[in-house]
């Protein structure tokens, strides 16, 4: 293999994972859009969701009739998620709420363990085993499914935010939940339906890794902390910017593991550090992020 | 005192303010009138150094204001109100006021957190004086209400004190009166007035009210779509058909 | 005249209620190492160490309005220092104390700086990042701090004079620094300088215009709270008398940041509360279930957020209003007071549940939420 | 109204025991405490106490250890070191326990040794592997249990040192005592023969993944890979050795991660011919189907543990211990402290049902590793495959240094 | 420069419909902060009220409880259908529109895109009407920006960076997006010109004329108020302390010395 093959498979694997941590920071943008807030509570509703279609395909449901099903009941359990527990501190302080979802975080993550036991689960592969050989660069098909589905979540999330009432109202509701209610918009309904909406993503992204990652209550954590990297330094606004955010932080940190011997893969998280705060000093709303108008 | 001249400030597209030149001398008052949208506000940003202008320059007693960091504008004498209110809304009104006496202060962290005898002195000082100036602006029973959920009119005098903490030579006032009604418009100018000679104030006011800015203004300068229509009395710029056209309308 | 007549006098009675209540807890505090079991006594001081590193953050959280998920990192710093400093030098104990603090302040301000550019959720985030690098740098460094297996050392002994057993010293060493660096942030806080930060927080923009220098003011307020976790931190080390990375994992940032939340932010005994939030609820979370000691931690978070939004210490200031309007209630309302606010009922505006939404009084624009 | 102080001395005991404590022991009962993850990033772990508690109750039911009802008290860590001391002092000095019977994780058995030890509170058969438990002279209430990560490195290194003298060994381990212990201790072993690391790539427990260590380990075209990892982990680097059909090392799992549990979601036919070492009876490993302990194991969990699952090999290891720290009870000369102190250190070729046929406790006093004997195993159609005879590595290579 | 309204319209508006709106024993306040005490008032359909006060008597938050932003008691009306105990969104939908004092911008979003969101209970996605009411929306808009043409200016502009008196027509053009049936009004000349206010209030009266839209108004300009308001109340330390029409309070001599002074705003008909 040469060096350059060699490159070239470590820039597919830094982008195979990459576009791992962007399905989920995918549906962080998709909440901080609707709410305001960064939700560590995701992954592990993310990680509940992949349990339900275990569950599903473990009794005998077809993987392809199991997933619509999950991605429902995901959405169900969002907006049962705001109604219950985000709802009651809607007008607390926005740390308040962040709290709030740590704690859901801990009692979801408990809760999995307690149903399900922490030993690993396998989870049926919706893509084909193998891959492909461009060159001498191998690609998993289940690489290039990730990305494919990671793409058509983001294009769907872009019109969503961008060419649709309802993009329009979700951030109006973000920015001034007061003047969006004197306006007739119902708030709650539109808080449900975001939650709704990145359960039901973030059950793609753990449907999506579960293959990969394997299934157990942590599952999910790793990848939080992935995402959020990558929501950072896309912009949390942006769905491209998370798409684009974490791509980079898979690849810089792949490539910084295997090639720089003093970073070596124990320091390699602390690539996507570096490059966050690097990009952040100079644009600090991130890559693709809305800059703050700000008057006096 | 100060002269503005030839300041532009462009925002992308829009030209927010274009050459506008003038001068204020010590101990009147001015008053900046114009459209909405005309500028003045971002006027006022450019001399506290809230935003850059892209040409121009600004000389407040012989010193080059642009050349300031923002925060040390307030220590060489100028204050300012805002037009949407600038209050920290979880503060005490008291407290409000006494972080317009920030500049003032000497008390730095270490002998802060130590709580050194000169700065509880200080700190007992600013106290007084911070309660003085509610007293004098009828706000003492207010002091220790957090800002927030107080009547809109209360706050503007919150921020008048404020500014006054500062013990300015130059304030600027943007739109103090409105949202007061007829009669506290003029309290509220009565209340300028006396501050104005206790203090040794110089003024400059923004201001939609006639009534307010021509009762209390030695000139007037009018600005439309960010450059300077016209400069003179009171009585001049009323008659001026410039501003009629462009601000006041057909006078009744 | 009669209500500034009144105001001297509620002012004059709250003063004493003050001292009263300080005498008390001194009292209590003074009191508690001789009547509690070496082991109770042991969590005392574990809640008196965290509370120090609360009361940091809450100085950059609470006060200074910028969210750091990486407090435990500091933390970290000063546990090390005093473990490295135990462990290779034989420094002492006491040592250690103004080493961790000086070094940790100025860690602080070394990330302060970059951190005057990042706002709210990125701030946060960054931190969190950098909490999430230290365990496995901790790691690398192993000649130092002893890689992972991490250093064993010394705790605090009571010297022969005291008369006291090791836990009763430590108690009231701990108690020492706690109080003076309780002492401190309230001193620092309740000043010229504290002012700026709350200022800084409610309108940074009306801030600056005040002469509020936002980059000195932001970056000392990161090197001051950064000061707290690291003489927490090493506190710590004398308490518990091992290091190692995987103590001081990215939760313990958040564990300190819910703590703070949990105890009240911009509160000044908000962190005694939130500590002691942290050290003994997931005890009482195991006693409830054992076979899932997380799923009852869990929703205790999230039920003491329902109940009390501003954390625990503004439920405490809302039911003494509460109590405050029972009283007032039986004394007839002063008739045609046109004052607003001649109701006692200065509580700074805790979230009211019913949807008021007072408009911010001219905050800026906000189009970024932190 | 102190309650501060002495444990209680008045139950004293007579003889040759004169003057021993007896605290949380009587004729009656005797009071075990235990300190386990129970939440948390490492709760996985902290069903080992359910396989612990099974084993007693069991025993209980069958009339207890020597007449004594055995209580034990499991408290939660969450595996932080601070909430360990506490939970250590809660059980010393308020449970009043006869023994802290398990710590589970380094970091947490090393911030409360020391003050057990102090206090003279005997901790046998922690639940970890690494050096430090049997080797350090100043703790000797202290004492391991499972074969220490350096002797299970040793029994891989003598297998390859026989099979492919010439191996180039890739690495992926933990980067942490557990990963680094292991490491070191086969590199140790190799030393001076013709076995060479080629490669090693570490591992956070917070990474997400290994998938991108594997591709780097993989450029190594070594001919062995040892995949120290935990069960997570290990499914995740199988997996990738399995899908990588350019590269077929001889894959060596280490323990932690051997259990049927963690081969089966990779799937049987990706792991075929996968090498590890074993001391005790995997419940998922049909071969012990027919097993009589493993049959009382099960019925007894079943019974005791509903909710928990009897092919969880964290039970089974439960089960093991407790059923070790029996023998070692049953072996006490005083029924005190010191008396199970000294007995930990002087356990000659005891038998314990849930380890493997071969695979016996011994110590001495200058060794607290009870079990420093393994057997290979390797993976063939659905079961694990024990090959060659046990692997003493005492005998094979010696105590290991301090 | 304007007539007043005349007596004989306001007598047809109000034996139309008299109790278009009524307000009965309404109290409310912030926590323990009692503003409003006892409210008793009425507006007929069609009707343009104002309501004057000092600063902090609680006419905001009078308003604030008709809409349901603050939480009230008593009883308060609209064509027959409680109010109190709904929600701003769900009065909104029943026809009420609130230009909030301190203005309540979208600050993130654009200007045109703020004036979209205020239209957007008449555009809903599943209203079989949604083709033609989207026309009638577009059309709308342009009408707003007829009014305040600074805004078609800025209509690409973020909200959060218009100067104060732009935010003012904004606010109030997104409430006339929603084409109420009761229109509330807080201070709508805050921060505007002398031309514009004026214009504001040929608006008002055009809105109120042609749709026959209810408006509530408090305003601090009591002159300009009086101008367009059929009726007015005067609201001291939460209590009406005098209601009647325009002209007759006008010509009471307390309220012509508080609120209308003795010089007029320069500039402003009267
Ligand atoms: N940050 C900005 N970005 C874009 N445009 C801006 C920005 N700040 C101000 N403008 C524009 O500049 C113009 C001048 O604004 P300014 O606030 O100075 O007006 P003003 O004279 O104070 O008006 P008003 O009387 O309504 O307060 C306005 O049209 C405004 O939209
Ligand atoms: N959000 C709030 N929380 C607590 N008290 C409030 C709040 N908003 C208003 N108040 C109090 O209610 C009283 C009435 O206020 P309101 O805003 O209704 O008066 P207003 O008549 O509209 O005055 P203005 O002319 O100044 O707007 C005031 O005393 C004020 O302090
Ligand atoms: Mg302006
Ligand atoms: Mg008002």
């Amino acid at each position: 293999m040469s060096a350059v093959t060699e490159l070239l498979q470590q820039v597919v694997e830094g982008v195979g994972s990459g576009a791992v941590y962007a399905s989920l920071a995918l549906a962080l943008v998709l909440i901080h859009r609707f709410t305001g807030i960064v939700n560590f509570a995701q992954g592990e509703l993310a990680m509940i969701s992949t349990y339900v279609a275990w569950q599903l395909v473990a009794s005998g449901m077809s993987f392809w009739l199991a997933l619509p099903v999950t991605l429902a009941v995901s959405f169900a359990g969002g907006m049962l998620v705001e109604r219950i527990v985000i709802r009651p501190v809607q007008n607390a302080p926005e740390l308040t709420m962040v709290i709030v979802t740590v704690g859901l975080f801990i009692f979801v993550n408990a809760m999995a363990g307690l149903i399900w036991s922490f030993t690993v689960k396998d989870f049926p592969q919706p893509f084909p085993d193998g891959g492909i050989d461009l060159g001498g660069v191998r690609v998993d098909w289940s690489s290039l499914g990730i990305i494919a589905v990671v793409a058509v979540v983001m294009s769907l999330l872009y019109v969503l935010f961008q060419h649709t009432s309802v993009g329009l109202v979700m951030r109006a509701v973000a920015g001034n939940p007061a003047s969006a209610r004197l306006s007739g918009i119902r708030v709650g309904r539109v808080l449900m339906l975001g939650w709704g909406l990145a359960a039901t993503v973030g059950a793609v992204s753990g449907v999506l890794v579960a293959p990969v990652l394997f299934l157990e209550p942590n599952m999910m954590g790793g990848v939080l902390i992935y995402a959020f990297a990558a929501a950072t330094l896309g912009g949390f606004d942006s769905p491209v910017g998370a798409v684009v955010g974490g791509l980079l932080v898979g690849v810089a940190e792949t490539l910084a593991g295997a090639y720089v011997d003093v970073i070596g893969a124990d320091l390699k998280v602390g690539v996507p550090l570096v490059i966050i705060l690097a990009v952040l000093l100079v644009r600090p709303q991130g890559l693709f992020g809305r800059a703050a108008v700000e008057r006096a | 005192m100060l002269a503005v001249d030839g300041i532009s400030v462009r925002f992308g597209g829009i030209t927010a303010l274009d050459g506008v030149a003038f001068t204020v001398e010590p101990g009147t008052a001015v008053g900046l009138i114009g459209p909405n949208g005309a500028g003045k506000t971002t006027l006022f940003n450019c001399l506290t150094r809230r935003c850059t202008p892209d040409a121009g320059t600004v000389r407040f007693e012989d010193e080059d204001l642009l050349a300031l960091p923002p925060h040390s504008v307030a220590g060489r004498g100028i204050a300012r109100t805002f037009q949407n209110l600038g209050l920290f809304p979880q503060l005490t009104v008291r407290e409000n006021v006494m972080v317009g006496a920030h500049s003032r202060g000497r008390t730095r962290h270490l002998a802060a957190a130590l709580g050194l005898p000169h700065v509880r002195r200080e700190e007992r000082e600013l106290r007084d004086q911070a309660d003085d100036l509610l007293r004098r602006l009828g706000l003492a029973d207010v002091a220790d209400h957090p800002a927030s959920g107080l009547p809109f009119g209360t706050l503007k005098r919150v921020e008048l004190a404020r500014a006054l903490a500062v013990r300015p030579r130059l304030l600027l006032l943007d739109e103090p009166v409105n949202g007061l009604s007829h009669g506290e418009v003029d309290q509220f100018a009565d209340l300028v007035r006396s501050v104005r000679q206790e203090f040794d104030l110089t003024l400059v006011v923004v201001e939609h009210h006639m009534g307010f800015v021509m009762g209390l203004c030695d000139k007037v300068v009018c600005l439309d779509f960010g450059r300077k229509i016209a400069e003179g009395t009171p009585d001049e710029i009323q008659r001026d058909p410039a501003v009629i056209e462009a601000y006041l309308g057909v006078a009744a | 005249m009669s209500t500034i007549t009144a105001t001297l006098g509620t002012g004059r009675a709250r003063r004493l209620r003050a001292t009263l209540t300080t005498l008390l807890a001194a009292g209590v505090a003074l009191g508690a190492p001789f009547y509690f079991a070496p082991f109770q006594v042991f969590q005392l001081t574990m809640v008196l160490l965290y509370a120090v590193a609360l009361a940091g953050l809450n100085l950059l959280v609470g006060f200074g309005g910028q969210i750091s998920l990486g407090h435990g990192a500091f933390f970290a710093a000063g546990a090390y220092t005093a473990a490295v400093m135990l462990d290779r030098y034989e420094t002492g104990h006491l040592a250690t104390l103004p080493v961790a603090a000086v070094g940790c302040f100025l860690l602080g301000l070394g990330f302060g700086v970059p951190a005057l550019r990042l706002r709210g959720l990125y701030l946060a985030l960054v931190t969190l990042a950098f909490a999430v690098f230290l365990p496995p740098l901790l790691k690398r460094l192993e000649p130092v701090t002893g890689g992972s297996m991490g250093l064993t050392v010394d705790k605090l002994q009571a010297p022969a004079w005291s008369g006291l057993a090791e836990d009763q010293w430590t108690y009231f060493v701990v108690l020492a620094v706690t109080a003076v660096a309780l002492l401190l942030a309230r001193n620092l806080l309740r000043s010229r300088v504290g002012r700026a930060l709350l200022a800084m927080r409610d309108n940074e923009s009306a801030a600056e215009v005040m002469g509020v220098r936002l980059s000195l003011h932001k970056t000392l307020a990161f090197a001051w709270s950064a000061l707290f976790a690291g003489v927490s931190g090493c506190v710590y080390t004398w308490v518990i008398g091992f290091v190692s990375p995987d103590s001081f994992s990215f939760v313990l940032s958040i564990t300190l940041l819910a703590g703070l939340v949990v105890g009240g932010l911009a509160s000044l005994y908000g962190p005694l509360l939130g500590a002691a939030f942290v050290m003994y609820v997931p005890s009482v979370a195991q006693d409830i279930s054992d076979a899932a000691p997380g799923v009852v931690f869990g929703l205790l978070i999230i039920a003491v957020m329902f109940v009390a939004p501003t954390g625990l210490a503004g439920l405490a200031g809302r039911l003494r209003g509460v109590a405050a309007s029972r009283l007032t209630r039986t004394t007839p309302p002063a008739a045609d007071d046109r004052t607003p606010d001649s109701e006692p009922s200065a509580s700074p505006a805790p979230a009211d549940p019913a949807p008021v939404d007072a408009e911010p009084v001219g905050a800026q624009p906000r189009t970024e939420k932190d | 109204n102190s309650q501060r102080g002495q444990d209680d001395k008045d139950a004293a005991a007579d003889g040759a025991c004169q003057g021993q404590q007896t605290t949380g022991i009587t004729d009656k009962s005797i009071r075990l405490g235990g300190i386990y993850p129970l939440s948390g990033p490492a709760s996985a772990y902290g069903t080992i106490s359910k396989g612990v508690s099974a084993y007693f109750k069991h025993v209980n039911d069958k009339g207890g250890i020597d007449g004594r009802k055995v209580e034990f008290v499991v408290r939660d860590d969450g595996y932080q070191p601070p909430k360990a001391v506490e939970e250590a002092r809660r059980l010393v000095e308020q449970e009043k326990v006869f023994a802290v019977f398990q710590t589970l994780g380094t970091p947490s058995t090393a911030a409360v040794w020391d003050y057990l030890n102090k206090r003279k509170v005997p901790q046998p058969f922690v639940a970890t592997g690494a050096s430090v438990w049997g080797t350090d002279g100043d703790h000797l209430w202290t004492s391991g249990w499972q074969p220490n990560y350096i002797a299970e490195a040793r029994v891989y290194a003598k297998y390859l040192k026989e099979e492919k003298p010439k191996a180039k060994v890739a690495v992926l381990y933990q980067n942490d005592d557990f990963g680094k212990d292991l490491l070191g201790g086969f590199k140790a072993a190799i030393a001076g023969g013709g076995i060479k690391v080629a490669a090693e790539e570490s591992y956070e427990v917070t990474d997400p993944s290994v998938s991108a260590q594997m591709t780097s380990l993989a450029r190594s075209k070594a001919d062995v890979l040892l995949n120290i990892t935990t069960p997570k982990f290990g499914s995740q680097a199988l997996a990738a050795d399995a899908k990588n059909t350019k590269w077929n090392p001889l894959h060596i799992v280490n323990n932690v991660s051997s259990s049927a549990t963690v081969l089966k979601p990779v799937g049987f036919k990706n792991v075929q011919g996968v090498v590890s070492a074993t001391y005790f009876k995997d419940p998922a490993d049909p071969q012990w189907a027919d097993d009589a302990e493993m049959k009382t194991y099960q019925d007894a969990l079943r019974t005791y543990a509903p909710d928990s699952d009897p092919a969880n090999q964290f039970n089974a290891y439960g089960w093991a211990a407790a059923s070790s720290l029996h023998k070692a009870l049953d072996a006490m000369k005083c029924p005190t402290r010191e008396g199970l102190r000294d007995a930990v250190r002087n356990l000659k070729d005891v038998k314990v049902d849930m380890l493997l046929p071969g695979v016996t406790l011994s110590t001495g006093p200058d060794d607290a590793f009870p079990i420093e004997t393994m057997q290979l195993m390797r993976f063939k159609g659905e079961r694990w495959q024990l090959f060659g005879k046990p692997v003493d590595t005492r005998k094979e290579f010696g105590p290991l240094a301090k | 420069m304007t007539e007043p309204a005349t007596d004989s319209t306001e007598a047809a508006q109000a034996t139309a419909e008299p109790d278009f709106l009524k307000v009965a024993g309404l109290h409310a306040g912030y926590g323990q902060a009692r503003v409003v005490q006892g409210l008793d008032f009425s507006v007929a359909r069609g009707e343009v009220c104002a309501i004057l006060g000092p600063n902090g008597a609680g006419k905001t938050t009078t308003l604030r409880a008709l809409c349901g932003m603050v939480r009230g008691r008593g009883s308060v009306t609209l064509n027959g259908t409680e109010l109190l105990g709904r929600s701003p969104e769900q009065t909104a939908r029943l026809g009420v529109a609130h230009v909030p004092e301190g203005r309540g911008t979208f600050n993130d979003l654009t200007v045109e895109e703020n004036l979209r969101v205020g239209a957007h209970l008449r555009t809903g996605r599943w209203r079989r009407d949604g083709r033609t009411e989207r026309t009638a929306v577009a059309a709308d808009l342009e009408r707003v920006y007829g009014y305040f043409p600074k805004l078609r200016q800025r209509s690409r502009q973020a909200a959060g960076s218009l100067s104060g008196g732009e935010q003012q027509m904004l606010a109030i053009g997104r409430a006339l997006m929603l084409r109420p049936s009761l229109l509330l009004l807080d201070e709508p000349s805050l921060g505007l010109a002398p031309l514009v206010t004026r214009e504001l209030f040929e608006i008002v009266r055009a809105v109120n004329e042609e749709e026959r839209t209810t408006v509530i108004v408090v305003e601090q300009n009591a002159q300009l108020a009086l101008d367009v308001a059929h009726r007015a109340h005067v609201l001291e330390a939460g209590r009406l302390v005098l209601s009647g029409p325009s002209q007759e309070i006008r010509e009471d001599g307390q309220v012509a010395e508080v609120y209308l002074g003795v010089s007029v705003r320069s500039g402003k008909g009267g």
